[in-house]
């Protein structure tokens, strides 16, 4: 009847995910006191990025969800990259 | 009462008895007809002052000099001019009275998905254009910016602009709302049975432009913020003074603005390939092309702001890269011209108001749309960037297409709606007088602006005065013609002749049901069709 | 195929409108901070080692406990709509509780952040701030806007927590219908999910 | 064909020929199809429809010939613009100061004038800088805008072509007195100019009173003179000490113009608004000029008074 075939999401899944983001957390913080020169920033995003993801997927169920969702969630990460690219053109070129 | 369970009795929504009487039944509405008048009311009303601050700027450009007020007034008026006409008359426009009214019907649902957020939405924005239009009348006097907002002019004048970002980014709020609303309908609310593609157009348009309104509001919302945190506290942003890099502005406000034009197009789109086939009676030319052009059009048109920027000091690389995407953005356009047109070929034309205006439409759109291609190349550009060639480019693309778009749709819904016809003949007249007026009031500000005539002055240099003169004529010629179409429509919506359910012979669902609509549209079932013109 | 007959009045949707309208609005949400990242990235690609200087006025600690308490919050919230899936209406209670008052630590850690920056005269608009350095100002200025108004969703977040935990009690969200828990527990999310980018971009620059 | 009247003419008019012509081509060819269909199926004359099946062929044709035609329009608009970011190296360097309402033009060794004098037929290239908000550096006639911002380089330049009085416009909206914030740019021979320039007097200011530097460095004297003239705001010239009518919230009073009413009329100007002129024009200096150096300005008004 209802339908939303909703999954549901293991505590200890939950917890799971949990130890990653932190692990992720002292990852970045320690990764980004060495100096790692231009690239600490690529790798600092890198990890909110994988952080992002397993939030996005894990504690807001995207990954049940059906695809044009995910499709779109998708979409609007790829605007806005394409949206700050667009905008660089203009400041690195000046 | 119990032997009715089966048979409901058509009650009409406009007489329909809810939990509320008199005008509490109306501005505590959520039904989706009711606020589409609502919102149909307030905007006309907003249209009727914002054009009358355009008609003033018109008496004082008659002849140069200081002619009936001064310059800090001039100013006054065309950025309270501007905001009123862009944030509260075309953006809400067509999207929210007509997308409102018809966008559930056309899909076969009873209603918006949250009709509690419509009525919400509605509110907002009233309590927004109240404030716009307020700040019009402070005591540190009209905001005068320019209803771009321009950092750091508008970070450091002393008139209310706080005031004025409020009111837009609230009216922003009202907009996001709405196109949230529309998505979710479109998503949920079909008809079982009918898919995308068995939509008509016009629901197409609207859900493009939902995704517009959705996605690049939130930009220019938090920029107005900003701007409001530098003039309140002091927070470098933007003004040089503070840090700021007032160029990063523009960026931020035409990434909003520029998809917000298209905000304003798609809806009249839409329209015009709803009446188009009726007046033909044809079937559209082109289904598929014409809906996915509407969403290229909304999606590229997020990647162009800096065609408004050419001047601004950007470096090459984004002028040649910003100048290609908008000359690609205006195919889409052109393939909706050509369908269109396709459409009347070996039709069985008839030529009722709506069509007239939706012919009207056409030929100012390409005007605009193609004097939008001047403006797009970057060398035509230098020439005429800032002068008025732009203000004529917006006001034929914006007045004369999504304009006589909105009274194309007034002319073939005011039936449904009101379940009243008007006259035909005298709205006829009225379009062929719109039209000349029209004419006459922009076609000099393309020759004078081509010529070197700055926008936004208050006085001007001699030569041009010929251009500002026949231009002022063409703005009183419009105002009778506008008037006698709104006096045509009063007269038909309330004393009219009543309507039948399908006085054009139309073929979409919504000439299926009576007019005007009962509350939940549709008291009879009916049986979706694959093609969407197909219901007669 | 297409001939299925439309009776009258179909059922609402409800839950699956509600919750596409969240993510819609998450999506408005999400580029409204976008906005800012791009001024962020503007602004530290011109000044980077103005930055760098800046940045290092921010206690990492702090931060990274943030981050935690957060990510711990978002992890409750989550459980909350398992237990409720679950039937389990107390546990779903106290778990909603325990991330309230997450959100409560997070801002009084907050709190005294900026207590800290304003008792040195940093602060927008102050005197000490027109001294800056250009790039350490526009630093500043991001900071305090981004982190403010991070902090305004937070307490708005927390508004809807509380409005779900009082419907939670008193029955109106039961087992079968949860959908406003599960909008609220996307809006923790949200939020979450920000911090998560917030955190690296203002406190660990180098 | 095209007029000489800068180097960039010949270019941009090309460009506005062509996509002038491909639009009205269109705009013609339309509106002819849409009128001849109104007629020819006309109701009365073709009173039966006639559904056509929708042909791929055709609408990628009239995708693919727009999308070919744009692609020609931006390679017109973007050789006729490209030269416009090539300034040769040895081109006469003019620094272009814009302020609200006023452009100033200082030739190398702090020469100021004006009027933009320039020799025919060499290039010129103009430091494009703003000392308050956004203004635009436009000459119609020689097919050159660019924008003026305050607190970023822009630059343009040109090769006048013709001799005489051109107009300079301001295209950027700047304010009260966008409008007439216009000079004359003056194209003279090369020998002529020469002399002008030897004869342009270095521009001589008090440059030691440390409330004159305040002043200028916030451009007070677009709105205030002090030779007694009457700009946007009342002139600087014996203010100091006379007494004048305010109005406040709308009742009108005489003041004392002291320190105390100086910093207040710079802090908060829309407060004690001087009769005779609107509120909401001068803005306020609140963060601009710090509390501690206003009494430097007070002092410098001092000096401004009659013996
Ligand atoms: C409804 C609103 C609307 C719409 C739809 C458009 C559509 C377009 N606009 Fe316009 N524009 C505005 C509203 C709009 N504009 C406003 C308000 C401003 C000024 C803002 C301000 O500064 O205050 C502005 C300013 C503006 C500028 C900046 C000018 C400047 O300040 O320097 C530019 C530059 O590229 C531009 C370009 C275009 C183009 C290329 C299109 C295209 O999408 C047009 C596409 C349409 C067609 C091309 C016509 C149909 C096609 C044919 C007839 C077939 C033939 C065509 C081909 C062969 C291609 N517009
Ligand atoms: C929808 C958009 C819209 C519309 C319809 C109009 C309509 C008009 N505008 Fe427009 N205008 C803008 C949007 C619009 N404008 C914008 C965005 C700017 C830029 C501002 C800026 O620079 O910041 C501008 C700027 C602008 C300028 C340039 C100012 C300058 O740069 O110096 C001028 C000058 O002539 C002008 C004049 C007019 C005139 C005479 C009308 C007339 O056409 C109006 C005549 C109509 C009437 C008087 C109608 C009376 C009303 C009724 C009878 C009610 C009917 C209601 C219903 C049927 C619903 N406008
Ligand atoms: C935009 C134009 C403008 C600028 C720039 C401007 N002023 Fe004014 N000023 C005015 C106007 C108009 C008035 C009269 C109305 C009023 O009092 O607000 C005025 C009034 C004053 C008065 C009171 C004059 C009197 O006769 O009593 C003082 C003092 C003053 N300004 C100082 C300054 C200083 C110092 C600056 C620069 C830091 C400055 N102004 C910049 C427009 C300007
Ligand atoms: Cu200076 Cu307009
Ligand atoms: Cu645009």
């Amino acid at each position: 009847m209802s339908n939303n075939s909703s999954h549901i999401t293991e505590y200890k899944v939950l917890g799971r995910i949990l130890l990653i983001l932190m692990f992720f957390t002292f990852a970045t913080i320690s990764v980004t006191s060495f100096n790692l020169a231009s690239f600490t920033v690529t790798v600092a995003l890198l990890i909110a990025g994988i952080k992002g993801y397993f939030v996005l997927s894990y504690f807001m169920h995207l990954k049940y969800e059906n695809l044009l969702l995910r499709i779109l969630v998708g979409m609007i990460f790829v605007l806005f990259a394409l949206i700050v690219l667009i905008t660089f053109i203009d400041y690195s070129y000046r | 009462m119990s032997n009715e369970v089966n048979k409901i009795e058509y009650v009409s929504y406009l007489e329909h008895q809810g939990r509320f009487k008199g005008l509490k039944s109306w501005i505590f509405a959520t039904d989706h007809k009711r606020i589409a008048l609502l919102y149909m009311y307030a905007i006309a009303a907003f249209f009727f002052i914002g054009a009358l601050l355009g008609l003033l700027m018109r008496f004082e450009l008659i002849a140069p000099g200081e002619t009936i007020m001064k310059a800090q007034t001039y100013n006054g008026l065309f950025t309270v001019h501007g905001v009123i006409m862009i944030f509260m008359v075309v953006i809400p426009g067509l999207s929210a009275v007509f997308g409102n009214f018809f966008l559930p019907i056309l899909i076969g649902a009873k209603d918006v998905a949250f009709p509690r957020l419509n009525l919400f939405s509605w509110w907002i924005f009233v309590f927004g254009s109240v404030l716009a239009v307020a700040s019009q009348f402070l005591k540190s006097g009209p905001p005068d910016t320019g209803w771009t907002f321009y950092a750091p002019y508008s970070t450091t004048t002393g008139t209310s602009v706080i005031i004025a970002t409020t009111a837009a980014f609230i009216l922003g709020f009202s907009s996001i709302l709405t196109g949230l609303n529309f998505l979710v309908t479109v998503h949920q609310m079909r008809a079982p049975g009918m898919k995308f593609f068995n939509m008509p157009l016009f629901p197409w348009a609207i859900y493009a432009t939902a995704w517009i309104q959705l996605l690049a509001t939130p930009i220019v919302g938090i920029t107005l913020l900003m701007l409001i945190a530098e003039r309140l506290f002091g927070i470098g942003f933007f003004d040089p003074n503070l840090g700021g890099d007032p160029v990063l502005f523009q960026h931020l406000f035409w990434i909003y603005s520029h998809p917000a034009v298209y905000i304003m197009i798609l809806p009249a789109m839409g329209v015009i390939t709803e009446i188009v086939p009726t007046f033909c009676q044809r079937k559209v030319y082109g289904y598929k092309a014409i809906a996915l052009s509407s969403l290229a059009i909304a999606g590229v048109g997020f990647l162009v702001w800096g065609h408004h920027m050419y001047t601004s000091g950007m470096s090459e690389n984004a002028r040649w890269f910003f100048s290609l995407l908008t000359f690609i953005v205006a195919v889409p356009s052109a393939i909706k011209v050509f369908n269109w047109i396709s459409t009347m070929y070996k039709g069985s034309i008839d030529l009722k108001p709506p069509f007239l205006f939706a012919l009207a439409f056409i030929f100012l759109f390409i005007i605009g749309g193609t004097t939008g291609l001047i403006l797009g190349s970057v060398a035509t550009n230098i020439q005429v960037h800032d002068t008025s060639f732009i203000v004529a480019h917006f006001h034929y693309i914006i007045f004369g297409g999504m304009g006589f778009a909105f009274f194309a749709a007034i002319h073939y819904w005011l039936p449904k709606m009101y379940g009243r016809l008007y006259n035909f003949r005298r709205a006829n007249i009225a379009c062929i007088i719109m039209f000349i007026g029209f004419n006459t009031l922009y076609f000099p500000q393309f020759v004078i602006g081509i010529q070197g005539m700055p926008r936004r002055y208050f006085d001007y240099l001699p030569q041009f005065q010929t251009g500002h003169m026949i231009s002022t004529i063409g703005g009183v010629i419009l105002i009778f013609g506008l008037f006698y179409m709104l006096i045509n429509l009063i007269k038909g919506a309330r004393k009219g002749p009543k309507a039948p359910a399908n006085p054009w012979n139309g073929s979409t669902l919504e000439w299926q049901i009576p007019s005007p609509p009962s509350l939940e549209n549709f008291d009879e079932p009916f049986e979706v069709k694959a093609n969407p013109y197909d219901y007669k | 195929m297409m001939s299925e007959k439309v009776t009258h009045i179909e059922e609402h949707r409800d839950d699956a409108a509600s919750k596409l309208g969240m993510w819609l609005f998450i999506f408005t949400e999400l580029l409204l901070f976008g906005g800012l990242f791009l001024v962020y990235s503007i602004y530290r690609a011109q000044y980077p080692a103005n930055f760098h200087e800046a940045s290092l006025e921010l206690s990492v600690t702090i931060g990274a406990v943030n981050t935690i308490v957060l990510l711990f919050s978002s992890m409750t919230i989550a459980m909350a709509l398992t237990a409720m899936q679950k039937n389990n209406k107390k546990l779903a209670l106290r778990l909603i509780l325990v991330t309230l008052l997450m959100a409560l630590v997070f801002l009084v850690n907050k709190y005294f952040e900026w207590g800290a920056k304003f008792h040195h005269g940093l602060y927008p608009g102050s005197d000490l701030m027109a001294l800056l350095e250009r790039g350490h100002l526009l630093y500043f200025s991001l900071y305090f806007f981004m982190t403010g108004l991070h902090a305004f969703h937070i307490i708005v977040g927390m508004i809807l927590l509380i409005v779900v935990y009082f419907k939670v009690k008193n029955g109106s969200i039961h087992f079968e219908k949860y959908f406003l828990l599960e909008n609220g527990a996307l809006y923790w999310h949200l939020v979450d999910l920000i911090w998560i980018f917030l955190f690296p971009l203002m406190y660990l620059i180098t | 064909m095209f007029s000489n009247a800068s180097n960039f003419v010949h270019g941009v008019d090309k460009a506005f020929l062509i996509i002038f012509g491909i639009s009205l081509f269109f705009l013609i060819l339309l509106t002819t199809i849409m009128i001849v269909f109104v007629v020819k199926y006309n109701k009365k004359r073709h009173p039966k429809a006639v559904q056509i099946k929708d042909s791929s062929l055709l609408e990628f044709t009239w995708t693919a010939i727009p999308m070919i035609l744009v692609l020609f329009m931006f390679y017109v608009g973007w050789e006729g613009f490209l030269p416009m970011r090539q300034a040769p190296a040895d081109a006469l360097n003019v620094k272009v100061i814009g302020r609200m309402w006023k452009w100033t033009f200082e030739y190398p060794g702090k020469k100021q004038s004006d009027t933009l004098v320039l020799p025919i037929n060499k290039a010129a290239r103009m430091e494009l800088f703003s000392k308050d908000v956004i203004h635009g550096f436009f000459i119609p006639t020689f097919r050159v805008k660019e924008d003026v911002v305050p607190g970023k380089k822009n630059y343009t330049w040109f090769i006048p072509g013709e001799l005489g009085d051109f107009d300079l416009l301001c295209s950027a909206y700047c304010g009260l007195s966008h409008s007439y914030m216009s000079a004359v740019v003056r194209i003279v021979p090369e020998d002529v100019f020469t002399k002008w320039l030897a004869k342009l007097p270095v521009s001589k200011v008090d440059e030691n009173n440390e409330g004159y530097k305040l002043v200028e460095k916030n451009g007070c004297f677009s709105c205030h003179s002090i030779d007694g003239a009457k700009l946007v705001g009342p002139t600087f010239k014996d203010m100091y000490g006379s007494s004048i009518d305010v109005m406040t919230n709308g009742t009108r009073h005489k003041i004392t113009v002291d320190d105390e009413y100086i910093k207040n009329s710079i802090l908060d100007p829309n407060k004690d608004v001087v009769d005779g002129y609107a509120p909401g024009i001068m803005k306020s200096y609140t963060g601009l000029i710090k509390d501690k150096d206003i009494p430097k300005i007070s002092e410098y008004f001092k000096t401004l008074k009659a013996k």
